[in-house]
């Protein structure tokens, strides 16, 4: 440990963006000052994570802080930093300026709310990645999603509320399953050792019977499974992403999927580990089946925002995929690619934003022929194309062949049968760009090309995909020991051997 | 020099494309366009400057650990041997050629910056795939490519044919790379790495029953870039293109990486019987198939594009025989005419006003540089004696007949018919674009000079790049065959008599090409549309095939699972919940009248229920 | 002696009951009521609990049936005669609660000997109550005089047209 | 006094029960509230009855608890009669039916 762990840093990039969020609102007179507010209070926390990057050292935790919080309980604020969650706390800090930047302008309603509901957000969220204690993460797993429902609600598009009801139906769904289990654990633990605690290290310990343990690990499943989401889970995805203002979606589908990932390595697979074993098989199929699934129907879409949806969903069930094949290498790739999803995904959200800000519309038809009209602006949609079906040299395709190089370690067959998800994935994409950047322009279509703040958005999203494409070193060092991992030693019993 | 410079041949394109993206739009047009070609002439400079570090095992140089995880780690390594020398040598030096070309032929371009930014970045891709000493930075090369031929063919994007002629080139090598990655990762499991030399140098490691799969999913890989059976029918459509591209992309460099692919992993293709002989056999079936389908054609640029695929199915050919010298002969050689015949082509095209043989001008004619020089490429693309084409051609069908058993008698049977139908369309061609009536039209265009000058370096180069690899009857050493030290598996051997009745042989079959040609084709009137011109000009209606067996249920399956699953199924479950429950909640709330009187009468009722419950359990116990 | 008066009074208050139950004439109700309510006070004399029986002649005879009958005559409520039309499903309920708690006290008397016991003369003096009152339940104490003093501040609110007010607002709006 | 415990068991149940029919059968407001006074008096008799047979002050504790709340609810309610009164004109409780679902 060195001498910054002395500050209480993580409790910062909580406290930091709740106290931009109070600060909104205390200056809800003027909005101008709430945009330069919550800019300010996000970038802060962006400088803070950024400040975090250092290698792991023994334990396999960066930081680790441990305070006093609900005796009676047993509940303590415990918060832990470890390669993994630095990666996402990194890109929720990103993707929030950059949320923060796309709805500069676009929000002129009730602006105080919507950036203190950002930052509460980037608070939740923050909350979320680094919570090692079980009661403080379904807080905060909770706390993230009502100021999601409400910027959905407030600044969506019209007829949002059907949507908003099917997200809340599921995700609430899903959180109840895992409370149950949160608390059955929790008091499992309570009767073996007398000892009353929601700490994650010390329910790992707790003996639980396979029956028990699987019904345990199937609510925390359905939780982040609903998260991710994964199909047929994933019903409220679309119509939210589509109602959803689209700095929101950028939102949803960049970071606040990733929980869904983040606590299934984190909890699911930690506290269950036998039961997560035993379901890696049927895991790494239902994934594969999400990937091809949602790639497959991304195609059939004639709205941006919605193919991109599905494509999300596509992508994330090749991160699954990778968390599930029990391969070292490949959750290593699965770490990574979160992180590159979510910079891709934000890309692709802050462009539509974009398209939305100008037309107001986000119907295939209604483009055409950008590269013509706004060539900086196709440029960048362009790349963000191509890092999207994975061309190597940008960040998506490093996180892929790992994947890819670690399912083949262990499950050739399955590999094999991942590996034209990058064929479907170009059928899409490529069909997207077909109808935005070729052809020729609808007639009526007015197109100003990107303006400087435009361009300060998606300038530092290209650098990061060129970034990770060219020297993902830098964030697969964190990742090269990652606390709390040792199980999954045990779990590559398959390694060896030669395709037939 | 050190050897780490190296890695400058690539990154030079790339460092032009760099600079002419951030900053080509300020630049001034001489500027930007004479950076895009300075830098792949210094890179050719650069490759002639490091020759000597090719010579023995090679070079390798790794630039930086580009990925590294538990259990894998991926150098940026380059391998700089031979066999990757003499095919960077052809590629910078041809796209040296051809980016000189093109600053007369894009001369009215008001996009030019995009032009020679993609044709940097293909070079540079190219040279990555070239230079590449892992099997991963080949990968990176190989999309590279993809993309950049993408956006090439698609260049003039406000037509939409052209866009989704891009579209379809890269979905359809995309398809193969599957196939590509997926024999890349098993070599992976199999030794852990993804280095070629390392790979290459343990092949035993390699169980026997996986060789065949292995080259068989290789082979496939190949196919998509190659354009070969059963992924070639990009490559027609990919002459919507610029003439140009056509020739630096679908006709020196692109269509060939996957024949370099092969050579590179040779001797893990060696390995495998099975599949050396499905390789000659997928190459000779595409080289027959394309024949045809190039008799056809009444668009020059699709000729030529045919021609091309009917050419590179030699050099697979030529690998399935087990020669590696051949088929690398054959690459350069026609990498040489090709693009001497596509730039022509370009020449004839805006010459002659128009794409299409039977309708364009026949202008060219007065122009002795362009007629002549097509001439050369004509000859060396039929096979006409003592040309670079009759020498690699002659060669690869000696080497299969060498062969001698069943399956290579047949490969070679198709190839020498094959080589008749070449003969063939090439001399219609020719009779067709120079022959026949000069329809007056006013001004014809002048040819600029930088597309002139590079003719007749292209057409010597057509005519006596033979000389690199001459066979021995002709009093050469096959110095290509000594210098690449590959491991050619020539199990038979011909005797000195037969070598020469074959080499008679093949002049026979281009003479008799020729003769038919003049029959034929002499006049216009010869050609009338019937059903088998029809089907070869449609490439065999294989589009059709296509699109009926895999892109029409593919749209359909997409719309189906949109509207039917997703919107009916999951949501209209969905939605059958949520009125499940407004429905229930509508009978249940009439049991609110909101009367006092029904309330306390169903309190008494339920009291009545309770108290002779407990009534009941009174009784009971 | 007090064995007889104690069954006279018991006659006395279901007689009265029956009568306030069923005369149509509301006034009349409240008087049979009162006589009750007398009746009911006796009874609890008799019962050793002189005080109780004190507050129920003072709370109710004198507090609550004076606010009846003043808030009858102060609505002047007109007899009615709405008994003949009561169906099944309200009589129902309350034949069959009847014949099934009568068998449940059948059942009681029946089977607990000591209902059966004879209550013997007790009496609690008002001291030993409000001791036993205010040392036993005084949390019991402060919540019903708080109740009352919301129920007081209620009634006030109602009465003083608290409602009427936003019943004109309502029919203004419409 | 000789009276056994079961008689005034059955006067408070007769008492109860009248009670509870004028509630059910009654629809005037006044006169459902009559029955509520009736059958709460019953409840009263059983507790100081109680509390003589087992000689426990407790029952008239709570007599006088019962008392006191009813009073209470006798002040709200008679406010409320008058306050529907004035709304409705009426006393039927079913003419008062604004919560219906």
């Amino acid at each position: 440990m060195n001498e910054l762990t002395f500050y209480p840093l993580l409790s910062l990039l909580i406290a930091i963006p709740l106290g931009g969020a109070f600060l909104c609102v205390l200056s809800r007179r003027s909005s101008g000052l709430c945009r330069w507010l919550a800019l300010l209070s996000s970038g802060a926390v962006l400088v803070l994570a950024g400040s975090l990057f250092r290698l792991p050292d023994q334990t396999g935790w960066l930081l680790r802080e441990d305070y006093a919080w609900i005796d009676t309980l047993g509940a303590r604020f415990t918060l832990g930093l470890d390669g993994v969650s630095l990666l996402m706390v990194l890109l929720t800090a990103l993707l929030i300026v950059m949320a923060v930047l796309v709805s500069w302008r676009t929000i002129s309603e009730k602006t105080a709310l919507y950036f203190s509901l950002l930052l509460a957000l980037e608070a939740g969220l923050m909350g979320v990645f680094l919570a090692l204690d079980l009661f403080l993460f379904y807080i905060c797993w909770e706390i993230m999603l009502i100021p999601a429902v409400i910027l959905i609600v407030v600044w969506g598009e019209e007829g949002s509320l059907p949507a908003v009801f099917k997200f809340i139906f599921f995700t609430i769904g899903g959180s109840l399953l895992m409370l149950l289990s949160i608390i059955s654990l929790y008091y499992l633990h309570g009767e073996q050792t007398g000892v009353f605690s929601f700490s994650l290290e010390a329910l790992r310990l707790t003996k639980l019977s396979g029956s028990l343990e699987l019904w345990i690990y199937l609510g925390f499943l359905l939780a982040f499974a609903v998260k991710i989401p994964l199909v047929p889970l994933h019903i409220w995805l679309p119509d939210t992403y589509c109602k959803a203002p689209t700095a929101i979606t950028l939102l949803l589908s960049g970071v606040l999927a990733k929980t869904g990932i983040y606590g299934l390595y984190r909890f699911a697979f930690q506290l269950c580990p036998e039961a997560a074993a035993k379901s890696f098989a049927w895991l790494s199929i239902v994934a594969l089946v999400t990937v091809f699934y949602a790639a497959w129907t991304a195609f059939g879409q004639s709205d941006i925002k919605r193919l991109l949806a599905y494509s999300s969903v596509s992508h994330l069930g090749f991160i699954v995929f990778g968390l599930s094949v029990s391969n070292r290498t490949a959750m290593e790739g699965s770490f990574l690619q979160m992180f590159s999803h979510g910079i891709t995904m934000g890309a692709f959200f802050a462009l539509t934003a974009m398209i939305e800000e100008r037309i107001g519309d986000t119907r295939m038809e209604r483009l055409g022929g950008l590269w013509g009209r706004a060539p900086l602006w196709s440029f960048f949609f362009l790349v963000v194309a191509l890092s999207s079906l994975g061309l190597p040299g940008l960040n998506n395709f490093v996180g892929e062949i790992l994947i890819l190089a670690g399912a083949f370690q262990s499950l050739p067959w399955l590999g094999a049968v991942a590996v034209p998800s990058i064929l479907l994935a170009a059928l899409y994409i490529l069909r997207l760009v077909r109808h935005v950047l070729w052809g020729v322009s609808p007639a009526g279509l007015i197109w100003t090309d990107v303006g400087r703040r435009e361009i300060f958005i998606l300038v530092p999203f290209l650098i990061l995909m060129v970034w990770v494409g060219c020297w993902p070193q830098t964030f697969l060092d964190p990742l090269q020991q990652v606390a709390g991992l040792p199980f999954f030693e045990g779990a590559v019993a398959l390694k060896g051997g030669v395709l037939p | 020099m050190r050897p780490e410079f190296i890695s400058l041949i690539p990154l030079l394109p790339l460092g032009g494309a760099l600079i002419n993206i951030l900053f080509g739009g300020r630049l001034s047009r001489r500027v930007s366009t004479g950076l895009a070609v300075v830098s792949v002439a210094l890179a050719a400079f650069m490759v002639v400057a490091f020759w000597s570090y090719a010579a023995g095992g090679g070079t390798r140089v790794e630039l930086y650990t580009w990925i590294e995880a538990s259990g894998l780690r991926v150098p940026l390594v380059l391998l700089f041997d031979s066999l990757s020398a003499s095919m960077a040598l052809m590629v910078t030096g041809v796209s040296t050629l051809i980016h000189i070309y093109c600053l007369g032929y894009m001369s009215r371009e008001k996009d030019y910056v995009r032009f020679f930014v993609l044709l940097n970045l293909f070079v540079f891709a190219m040279l990555v795939i070239v230079l590449a000493g892992d099997l991963l930075v080949l990968f990176l090369g190989w999309e590279g490519v993809g993309f950049c031929s993408y956006a090439l063919i698609g260049f003039w994007y406000r037509e939409g044919r052209n866009a989704d002629a891009g579209q379809k080139a890269f979905v359809m090598t995309r398809a193969a790379d599957v196939f590509l990655l997926i024999a890349m990762l098993w070599l992976f499991r199999i030794f852990g790495t993804f280095s070629i030399p390392d790979i290459m140098a343990r092949t035993e490691l390699i169980p026997a029953a996986a060789a065949t799969p292995l080259v068989l999913l290789l082979l496939a890989g190949a196919c998509g870039k190659s354009a070969q059976f059963p992924f070639m029918s990009w490559l027609p459509d990919a002459m919507a293109g610029p003439t140009p591209v056509s020739a630096l992309i679908h006709a020196a460099t692109m269509v060939t990486a996957g024949v370099y692919l092969l050579c590179r992993l040779f001797p893990l293709v060696m390995l495998s019987a099975q599949g050396m002989a499905a390789i000659a056999l997928v190459g000779i079936l595409t080289a027959g198939y394309a024949a045809l389908c190039a008799l056809a054609q009444d668009e020059i640029k699709r000729v030529l594009a045919y021609s091309t695929m009917s050419q590179v199915g030699y050099m697979f050919v030529a690998l399935g025989a087990g020669t590696l010298s051949g088929a690398m002969f054959h690459l350069y050689t026609h990498a040489f005419f090709k693009s001497l015949l596509f730039l022509g082509a370009g020449c004839i095209v805006l010459l002659g006003g128009e794409n299409n043989i039977f309708r364009m001008d026949r202008a060219a004619r007065r122009n002795p540089l362009v007629f002549g020089t097509f001439l050369v490429g004509s000859l060396a693309l039929a096979g006409a004696p003592l040309t670079s084409g009759f020498f690699s051609k002659d060669g690869i069908l000696t080497t299969v007949f060498s062969r001698g058993s069943g399956l290579y008698e047949l490969v070679w049977v198709l190839g020498s018919l094959t080589a008749f139908v070449t003969a063939l369309y090439t001399f219609r061609l020719l009779y067709l674009v120079f022959g026949g009536k000069e329809k007056t039209r006013g001004e014809i265009p002048t040819l600029s000079f930088s597309m002139a000058v590079v003719l007749p370096f292209l057409a010597v180069a057509a005519l006596f790049g033979g000389v690199i690899n001459l066979p021995a009857i002709f009093g050469g050493n096959e110095t290509l065959r000594h210098f690449l030290e590959g491991p050619d598996v020539i199990q038979g051997f011909v005797a000195h008599r037969e070598e020469i009745i074959l080499t008679a042989l093949a002049v026979a079959v281009f003479a008799i090409g020729w003769l038919a040609a003049y029959g034929l084709f002499r006049r216009e009137s010869a050609l009338r549309d019937n059903m088998a011109s029809r089907f070869f000009r449609s490439g065999f209606y294989i589009d059709q095939l296509l699109e009926t067996l895999f892109q029409r249920p593919f749209r359909t399956l997409a719309r189906f699972w949109d509207r039917a699953t997703e919107r009916q199924l999951f949501d209209g479950f969905f939605s059958g919940l949520g009125n499940m429950t407004f429905g229930g909640a509508k009978i249940v709330r009439r049991m609110q009248t909101g009367r006092l009187s029904t309330y306390l009468g169903s309190f008494a009722w339920g009291l009545l229920f309770l108290a002779s419950f407990f009534l009941c359990c009174a009784l009971g116990g | 002696m007090a064995t007889v008066v104690f069954y006279i009074l018991a006659i006395l208050a279901l007689l009265g009951t029956y009568l306030c139950v069923t005369r149509s004439n509301p006034v009349h109700a409240i008087l049979y009521l009162v006589n009750v309510l007398f009746a009911v006070a006796l009874m609890y004399y008799l019962l050793g609990a002189p005080l109780v029986a004190a507050w129920e002649v003072i709370v109710y005879a004198g507090a609550v049936m004076v606010l009846f009958v003043f808030i009858i005559m102060m609505l002047e409520l007109t007899p009615d005669q709405e008994m003949s039309r009561v169906g099944w499903l309200r009589w129902g309920p309350t034949v069959l609660l009847a014949m099934v708690l009568f068998c449940t006290l059948v059942l009681f008397v029946a089977v607990d000997p000591e209902t059966s016991r004879v209550i013997v003369d007790t009496y609690v003096a008002p001291k030993a109550f409000g001791y036993a009152l205010f040392a036993k339940y005084p949390l019991a104490v402060q919540v019903i005089s708080f109740h009352l003093f919301i129920a007081a501040i209620g009634a006030y609110y109602l009465g003083r047209g608290g409602g009427s007010r936003k019943r004109s607002r309502e029919e203004g709006d419409e | 006094m000789n009276v056994p415990f079961s008689h005034l068991l059955i006067i408070a149940f007769l008492l109860f029960l009248m009670g509870l029919a004028s509630i059910l059968v009654r629809r005037n407001v006044i006169r459902v509230l009559i029955g509520v006074e009736i059958m709460l008096n019953a409840a009263g008799l059983v507790l100081v009855g109680s509390s003589a047979l087992w000689n426990k002050v407790d029952g008239q504790l709570f007599a006088v608890f019962l008392m006191a709340i009813e009073a209470a609810e006798v002040a709200l309610a008679l406010a409320l009669v008058i306050y529907l009164r004035r709304r409705k004109g009426t006393l039927n409780i079913n003419a008062f039916n604004e919560m219906r679902g």
